[in-house]
């Protein structure tokens, strides 16, 4: 199969991955779409290696999967300490200040 | 190396600045006089300028250079021609009578906590802006030059703001409003004119790769900086932008009314007869000097602009009510005269417009200090709550009737000298403009007189009775003012000769010849 | 081993033996001496931790201050050395086996950070301005992060006295983080570092003492932003491998050069694909420019700042933008210069939206903190004056703008911690009334801090912009130079009606005081109007400084 | 002897500095300090005026050249003084009169605590009149010229506490200012024309330019001597002058200040001669004045604005004589200075009246006074004959001489001159015997004053009745002993040039005519004033006579058009100022303002919609990017 059809998933994933950040309203969903923009970049990235026939696309794979899992823990702790001092995970709601 | 004299004049005033304000809270009337004190070793040292200054030497005298900041191509360059030494001798002139006249306008209204020290810093700002207003005179580096063009605007600020005229009709926090509104209008104004110059400095420098007046003029002269129309033009429109503003020349003038109605009385005269001169001071010395095709370009539109000032700047002095603004119009008019001469571009307007500059400082210097005295006893700036002050105070009235003279430019005082070279300067290229512009004559008449016939004569009004004829401290204020008013009128040779230098360097810059007379070209 | 050294291995690993993977092990080479900043500040970040885990609660915070400190100046004293040994300029080079340069540039940021960053650790462990809590002194941060606010967890955390130290190793972290985000020379250096310092952050915006709420909810915002500016980052990232075969940017430079032609013909369709050039290197941009606060991907910068504790507020602000537009300036300038054609007018108009849009919004804010923020991004459209400048100039420029701007942001900043009411700090612009009145001197270097916000002369704010003003004009922008004395003029208006407000309003009956804070602060905010000060009246030096460091290795 | 000129202004300028900023300390001896200066100069005038005898008739100008006083590339300006016998006759009138007029305020201002000043300001006055006559350039006189105006603004608001003395000199002050503007604009053409002011290189080179140019020159002098002299159409302001004290309306207001645009003419001739236009303006001015004063004399019940209206009228004379060229120089200023001695003696009079009738200025509240005040009423009649033109005393010759040459201009242009001229003189016969009548003869018909203060007519002191004496003998001789012989004619020839012209009438016809005229006007004066009794409030009258006792409208119609106008301008201009081109200012502060409140909004606080923001924005880059590239 060309390869080519990967890109091209990892595009259409990224997109929905975006459109998830931008329609969603709890927040860990909006963390999950955002990681699977991420996955969607892994999923780029080991397809160009591929295409290229170096490693370097998967190594950066694989970094960013620590990373994601780094984020992950950063990014529960914040949203579960927001949960418990609102009883809501809904980012709407987290709308103390603006304008 | 010779001794840094011109160094010296800007620095003193800034060393006074700091110790003024380094006086304790309770030592007020200390910092008064460390404060006049320093003003008149100023005064001594601009003195010294003067009689340094050889009118017949090189266009730049008393010439300083020291490297600054290389990265821009920017030195620390002094020097003065005739013009910045008229201009230098009427800042170091006035400054004390400015700090003597204003010497109770920053008593604290009561007890503040000991920490708040408006006293000091009220005349400490103002010797910080006659440092920078001296030093403006003499910088020949355009950098140099807008730094402290833009630098004084925040002393000024905070004198028009934060020392408002105590005099004042409605609620205090009515005229809170008013007096903050007027300090933010004169910076924002001034701020944008000086940015939109900001962007021709840059520009500038990309063309001409200097700052050095002296470099930039003699790569002009010597053929190898040639400035495309459309850039000269562009550069220029910058530079004549903010100094209009400063001026300040019609359409761009609101500012100045509502700066000198709530600033007090000292505070305006820094504006108008100081400050505003460096705008006026900076259109010889970098427009014409800098651009003088696009100088000569623009002359139609800035000469309408001008006489439009003159003449609506007298016609809404008329129609004032209050006494400051009155004045402030008054001087609108005034700086139309200045624009008017500097743009004709002959002999007679330069060194009319140079002449004016400095007449102007100082006859509107006694008309507004004056006003300033007859308001604080007052306590209104109102016209219309005047009314037969001569006859109570008739020493008062005589002195505000003087400076209102010298305002209409009688003969014999001062501003007639020069009010009549701009006019004939004008007229001998643009007889229409010419005789426009001498109608302001009668217009700064009715001003004039109005506001004396409301204020000083008919019955006495109630309010006025039993107000306090002038005191010694405003006697010497007044008096010297008015004593230099009648020399200048009667005896002008000592500033034109150190004008006329100048003037003629400038007529060259721009490649202009006065007209010849009909009848001499005629033999 | 940190995680850049460990990442060197892999790519030189992967680059130099694809052919035959696993038959030989070539060691990869470590200048150690020349990541030593990164290095040092990493190192203490562990020792950091690890003090968390063994040192007694009571001496914690000493340690931790002392061991912060310590760090940022050895890495600070290890950069003049590197400099000092002319690795600025002459010896220039790529460390780490390509994945970390050590030049001018760099070096330059790398010090700015550290400097700035060590002044705004000064206000994180301040301990003076809130009342003392049962006895003990306490910091701008929250006893025990993982406390519900208002509960009697809280409470009791209070009682007992805790701190959250750990913000001193979170900042080092992202300390090292930024150190190594400007001088990143391939694209995962460049990823990782950003996560790097970003993480970090994130938690340090939501531990602040007092509104909880507010803390917590910018850290979200934050985190979630970020995490989705990241996401496309990373994207660019991959399409740009996919376009040259390489994440190294000397390698990617070269292809758009057009000076390496494709490993492999039958790949054609994809290596040397302009569109995923200009796409990928697009999204990149796009996650650099939400990290500078670039509008239109500016707007968690307000809501953040205004939350964040301040310290924290003030550290991000500066150091955050330090190190993302070295990181910027070193991708379009090092990586993507052949298509200056290309992201020129893009990043001009990104420039002009930035500096209008940051002034006009300004305008009518009422909270400082959000003022300042929004302050921040009419900056960073200045700053992207200079970027496009595409100049030696312009490179030297924003060094020294970045300089200029951080110091007079952290020192606004800490001013800003000082002006405090019953509920912490008052940044409600109403109550600032009349400050110059209680606290002239307080009052007068807050103005000063705004005057070179307003880039008045004889502030560093001044020079700055002029600076980057002029390097655009040379560069060819005028009309940007345009755009942005307007927009100066309208910036003018809010900082001007701060210093109204400040002195000549009368001061309220319930105003807040000024906190008299302890030496630390105060050394920030001295360092901040000394910097601001000299570097508007005698910046040659400086100026010189970044001129000799404004050259990039390549 | 030639540096004695300066003296001539030195000595009352050293006065007017002295009382001036004296102070109080001087308010005892300030009189006679002021009198003595005045006198001093007249002294140094007289004495000056002996060498001069002593000099050949072509070669009697002196000059005095003192600095330079504006040296400017391309423009000279000296402070220098020319003494001829032009500016020797003003020197020896100013001086003689004013230093009368000094001595009679002595008596006249005795209770006025602010003598001292008023006595500062007289010699101020003098000091400006004799700068301005002895300048030897255009801008020097300028300074003389506003001199004079100041002193005269500054003494008809002598008493400032009255609201209508301190609108009467503002008014007279802007109204000169606008002649003033015309002299500014006289001075630039010279300056353009000739490149120099002063007198003798101009006048020397009218040759040398174009009629135009010497046209508009001319008619820019004829605006400033309009405002200076109160001619038709800027006249408006003498009436209202006569609040100041009435020394100052005698000095100032007659003999000499309002002659100044006599001699601003007479001293310009040449540039008049060479042209005519400008010399018809100038003689239709003088002839419309001439019956303009005449007619509001006439219907005045104020004696001091009757005798204002005469002035006019007089000066209308004059003005008139010397828009006809050389024919009428000479007469002109010879009218002036008889002119000088009978109407400063008749207001010095009038003066006295009033000095002895608490103030009163309306005559229907006179009458009979003759008994009371036998000295007053003699000099004063003495004037009323020599003003008339009564056969043997002052005025006769001189005025004859004016309606002679009139009539010698020829031409219609002549015709209509000479007999304009000649009904002035019927109407001056006629107001003037009004004025007589109605002071000094008939019934007393004073009241008390509102204070129930009855006046009490009487003599008035031997300082202000010796005055009025000497000035009554100038009246009656001064005409005689000029005209006799045409010594006068003799003298000033060198300066003005005589030309005798070509009369279509003889002398004797015209001398006739006018006694028949001034006989007719004098017999209709007593017919409707001698005869009958006069009432004390005044009958409504003709529409004439309202008109002419409210100046013939003119003074309406500065207010309607101009002083209403200027209002409306200025406070339409003060809206226009304040909402216009300060609201373009205010309104793009108030622009951004909403439009900063506006893009405010788009911070809603939500998140989602901040990743909207990003999301977008990376579209819009990415496509802007793909899109430089296509395009």
């Amino acid at each position: 199969m060309n390869p080519v059809n990967y890109l091209y998933l990892a595009a259409l994933l990224f997109t929905i991955g975006a459109s998830g950040v931008l329609v969603r309203r709890n927040a860990i969903v909006v963390f999950m779409c955002v990681e699977l923009m991420l996955n969607a970049c892994n999923l780029a990235l080991v397809t160009f290696s591929r295409m290229h026939g170096n490693l370097d696309g998967q190594i950066v794979a694989f970094f960013t999967m620590v990373v994601a899992a780094a984020e992950v823990v950063v990014g529960l702790a914040i949203i579960v300490s927001l949960f418990r001092s609102r009883h809501s995970a809904s980012v709407d709601d987290a709308s103390l200040m603006k304008l | 190396m010779s001794f840094p004299l011109l160094t010296a004049t800007a620095a003193l005033p800034a060393i006074g600045a700091i110790a003024t304000a380094a006086v304790p809270a309770a030592r007020r009337t200390a910092a008064k006089w460390l404060a006049l004190l320093f003003s008149l070793a100023t005064l001594v040292l601009a003195g010294l300028v003067f009689v340094r200054f050889e009118p017949g030497g090189d266009r730049y005298q008393l010439t300083e250079s020291h490297a600054w900041i290389a990265e821009f191509g920017v030195r620390y360059e002094l020097g003065v021609d005739g013009i910045g030494v008229a201009l230098l001798a009427l800042t170091a002139l006035l400054i004390p009578f400015v700090i003597l006249a204003g010497w109770h306008d920053a008593d604290p209204l009561e007890t503040k906590s000991s920490r708040w020290r408006p006293t000091q810093g009220f005349f400490a700002l103002i010797l910080m802006v006659e440092a920078m207003v001296i030093l403006s005179f003499e910088a020949t580096d355009v950098f140099l030059f807008y730094i402290l063009f833009e630098a004084m605007l925040i002393p000024m600020y905070f004198l028009i703001g934060g020392f408002g005229d105590r005099a004042h009709s409605g609620s205090d926090e009515n005229a809170a409003a008013q007096r903050s509104y007027a300090a933010v209008k004169f910076l924002l104004y001034n701020l944008a004119g000086g940015l939109i110059m900001l962007a021709a400095v840059i520009g500038l420098y990309v063309v001409a790769g200097s700052f050095s007046l002296a470099e930039i003029a003699e790569a002009r002269a010597n053929g190898s900086l040639e400035m495309a129309t459309g850039t000269e033009r562009w550069l220029f429109l910058g530079f004549f932008f903010a100094f209009a503003i400063k001026a300040p020349l019609w359409p761009l003038h609101t500012w100045l009314p509502n700066a000198m109605g709530e600033a007090t009385a000292p505070v305006a005269v820094l504006i108008t007869a100081i400050v505003d001169k460096v705008g006026t001071f900076a259109m010889l010395r970098f427009c014409l000097q800098l651009f003088p095709e696009a100088s000569k370009w623009a002359t139609p539109v800035i000469i309408v602009l001008a006489l439009i000032s003159i003449v609506y700047g007298a016609l809404l002095a008329v129609g004032q009510r209050d006494i400051k603004r009155l004045i402030a119009y008054a001087s609108i008019s005034h700086f139309g005269f200045i624009v008017l001469g500097i743009f004709a571009m002959t002999s007679q307007g330069q060194s009319g417009a140079t002449l004016y500059m400095v007449n102007h400082g100082i006859s509107t210097a006694a008309l507004m200090l004056v006003a300033g005295f007859l308001i604080t006893r007052r306590g209104s700036r109102l016209i219309a709550d005047y009314g037969g002050v001569q006859k109570v105070a008739p020493v008062l009235a005589g002195t505000f009737l003087i400076g209102g003279l010298a305002t209409l430019s009688l003969p014999g005082l001062a501003p007639f000298v020069s009010e009549f070279l701009v006019l004939v300067g004008t007229f001998s290229v643009y007889p229409a403009a010419g005789v426009i512009a001498t109608s302001g004559i009668v217009l700064a008449a009715l001003y004039v007189l109005v506001l004396y016939q409301r204020t000083m004569t008919g019955p006495v009004k109630a309010e006025v009775r039993g107000m306090p004829d002038l005191r010694v401290r405003e006697l010497a204020v007044a008096l010297p003012l008015i004593a230099v008013l009648i020399g200048l009128g009667v005896y002008p040779k000592p500033l034109t000769e150190v004008v006329n230098p100048a003037v003629k360097h400038t007529m060259q810059d721009v490649q202009k010849q006065d007209p010849q007379p009909e009848v001499e070209a005629a033999k | 081993m940190s995680a850049t050294a460990v990442h060197g291995l892999w790519t030189t690993m992967g680059g130099v033996t694809s052919a035959a993977p696993g038959d030989r092990f070539a060691a990869p080479t470590i200048e150690y001496a020349q990541l030593a900043p990164v290095l040092i500040v990493l190192g203490a970040a562990v020792l950091g931790v690890l003090a968390e885990a063994f040192v007694p609660r009571r001496g914690r915070y000493y340690t931790q201050v002392f061991l912060t400190v310590v760090a940022l100046a050895a890495a600070f004293a290890a950069v003049v050395a590197l400099a000092a040994g002319g690795y600025g300029t002459t010896k220039a080079r790529i460390a780490a086996m390509g994945a970390i340069a050590v030049d001018g540039p760099a070096l330059f940021l790398q010090g700015t950070i550290l400097l700035v960053s060590m002044v705004a650790v000064f206000t994180f462990a301040e301990r003076r301005l809130d009342p003392e809590a049962h006895g003990n002194r306490v910091d701008s941060f929250v006893a025990q992060a993982g406390a519900v606010p208002g509960s009697d967890g809280e409470k009791a955390a209070v009682r007992a006295g805790f701190t959250t130290t750990e913000v001193f190793p979170l900042v080092l972290f992202a300390i090292a983080g930024m150190l190594v985000f400007p001088a990143a020379n391939d694209l995962l250096t460049l990823f990782i570092a950003l996560e790097v310092f970003s993480l970090p952050l994130y938690l340090l915006c939501a531990v602040a003492r007092r509104k909880r709420l507010m803390s917590q909810e910018a850290a979200v915002k934050y985190f979630l932003l970020g995490a989705f500016s990241s996401a496309f980052l990373l994207f660019g990232i991959a399409l740009l491998y996919g376009y040259a075969g390489s994440v190294s940017y000397a390698t990617i430079a070269n292809v758009v050069n057009g000076s390496v032609q494709g490993i492999d013909p039958a790949l054609a369709d994809t290596m040397g694909n302009d569109a995923l050039l200009l796409i990928g290197g697009a999204m990149i941009v796009t996650g650099l420019l939400f990290k500078v606060g670039a509008v239109p991907f500016h707007m968690w910068t307000p809501d953040v700042y205004q939350g964040a504790p301040t310290p924290v507020t003030g550290f991000m602000a500066a150091a955050t933008k330090v190190a993302a537009f070295g990181a910027l300036l070193r991708l379009l300038y090092v990586v993507l210069p052949g298509l200056a054609w290309d992201w020129r007018p893009v990043m001009w108009a990104v420039a002009v939206v930035t500096m209008l849009g940051g002034a006009i919004v300004a305008i009518t804010q009422t909270d400082i903190k959000r003022l300042l923020a929004y302050s921040s991004i009419a900056h960073a459209g200045f700053i992207l004056a200079g970027v496009i400048a595409t100049t030696p100039e312009g490179i030297s420029s924003v060094l020294f703008y970045l300089v200029a701007y951080s110091f007079v942001t952290v020192g606004a900043f800490a001013v800003v911690t000082l002006v405090r009411d019953a509920g912490g700090e008052a940044t409600h612009l109403s109550k600032w009334a009349g400050l110059g009145r209680r606290s002239p001197l307080v009052a007068a270097v807050f103005a000063v801090f705004l005057l070179a916000f307003a880039g008045i002369p004889l502030t560093s704010g001044f020079t700055g912009k002029f600076a980057v003003f002029k390097a655009a004009a040379e560069g060819g922008a005028a009309g940007l130079v345009v755009v942005g004395v307007i927009s100066s003029a309208i910036a003018a208006f809010f900082y001007i009606r701060v210093i109204v407000l400040m002195f000549f309003s009368e001061p309220k009956a319930d105003g807040p005081t000024v906190a008299v804070p302890s030496p630390l602060t105060m050394t920030t905010i001295a360092v901040g109007v000394a910097v601001t000060l000299v570097l508007g009246l005698a910046p040659q030096y400086f100026l010189d400084l970044a001129s000799q460091a404004g050259v990039f290795v390549r | 002897m030639e540096n004695l000129i300066a003296l001539l202004v030195a000595a009352p300028l050293l006065g007017a500095a002295v009382l001036l900023c004296g102070g109080r300390r001087l308010d005892r001896a300030g009189h006679w300090i002021g009198t003595l200066l005045a006198a001093a100069s007249f002294v140094v005038g007289v004495v000056l005026f002996s060498a001069m005898l002593g000099y050949e008739a072509e070669a009697r100008t002196m000059r005095q050249h003192l600095f330079s006083w504006i040296p400017v590339e391309g423009f000279q300006a000296d402070i220098a003084f020319q003494l001829d016998q032009l500016s020797m006759t003003f020197v020896l009138l100013i001086t003689g009169v004013g230093t009368l007029i000094h001595i009679y305020s002595i008596g006249y201002m005795e209770h006025d605590e602010r003598r001292r000043r008023f006595f500062g300001y007289l010699n101020l006055f003098l000091a400006a009149m004799l700068l301005l006559v002895i300048a030897d350039n255009y801008l020097l006189l300028y300074v003389g010229w506003e001199g004079v105006g100041l002193a005269s603004y500054l003494l008809i608001g002598f008493w400032q506490h009255k609201p209508s003395a301190a609108t009467a000199a503002k008014k007279a002050f802007l109204v000169n200012r606008v002649g003033d503007m015309g002299l500014s604009v006289a001075i630039m053409l010279m300056f353009t024309t000739f490149g120099t002011f002063a007198f003798g290189p101009v006048l020397s080179a009218t040759g040398e330019t174009s009629e135009g140019k010497l046209t508009a020159i001319g008619l820019m002098l004829l605006l400033a001597a309009c405002g200076k002299s109160a001619q038709v159409p800027l006249q408006s302001w003498l009436g209202d002058a006569m609040e100041g004290p009435t020394p100052v309306s005698a000095l100032i207001h007659a003999a000499t200040m309002v002659t100044a645009g006599v001699y601003l003419i007479v001293r310009s001739g040449a540039i008049f001669d060479a042209a005519p236009d400008a010399q018809l303006a100038v003689v239709v001015v003088g002839a419309v004045t001439l019956l303009f004063g005449a007619i509001v004399g006439c219907a005045k019940d104020d004696i001091k604005k009757a005798l204002a209206g005469s002035t006019m009228s007089q000066i209308g004379y004059m003005i008139l004589a010397a828009g006809l060229g050389p024919i009428g120089y000479v007469f002109a200023i010879m009218h002036l200075v008889t002119h000088g001695f009978f109407k400063a003696g008749l207001f010095l009079g009038a003066g006295s009246v009033m000095h002895g009738m608490n103030d009163e200025v309306d005559m229907r509240k006179y009458g009979g006074l003759r008994k009371y005040m036998p000295v007053t009423f003699v000099t004063f009649g003495l004037g009323y004959l020599a003003i008339i033109g009564f056969p043997g005393l002052s005025g006769f010759f001189s005025k004859d001489k004016i309606i002679e040459a009139a009539f010698a201009k020829g031409g219609t242009e002549g015709w209509i001159l000479g007999s304009v001229a000649l009904l002035g003189a019927g109407i001056t016969a006629f107001y003037m015997t009004r004025v007589m009548l109605m002071t000094f003869f008939g019934e007393k018909r004073w009241q008390p004053d509102a204070e129930g203060r009855e006046p009490h007519p009487h003599e008035s002191p031997k300082s202000m009745t010796i005055p009025m004496i000497v000035l009554a003998f100038g009246s009656v001789f001064a005409g005689g002993f000029f005209a006799i012989g045409d010594r006068f004619t003799h003298w000033l020839e060198p300066v003005t040039r005589y030309d005798h012209g070509h009369a279509p009438v003889s002398a004797a016809t015209v001398t006739g005519a006018t006694m028949v005229v001034l006989l007719a006007g004098a017999a209709l004066a007593w017919a409707m004033y001698g005869r009958r009794p006069i009432p004390v409030v005044a009958p409504r009258g003709s529409l004439l006579t309202r008109a002419a006792r409210r100046d013939l409208l003119q003074d309406d119609f500065n207010h309607v058009v101009l002083v209403r106008g200027g209002e409306h301008l200025t406070r339409s201009l003060v809206y226009v100022d304040h909402s216009l081109v300060d609201g373009v200012v205010n309104g793009t502060a108030a622009s951004f303002g909403g439009l900063s409140g506006r893009l405010r909004k788009l911070q809603n606080g939500y998140a989602r919609t901040y990743a909207v923001s990003m999301f977008g924005g990376t579209a819009v880059l990415i496509a802007a990017t793909l899109l430089m590239r296509a395009v």
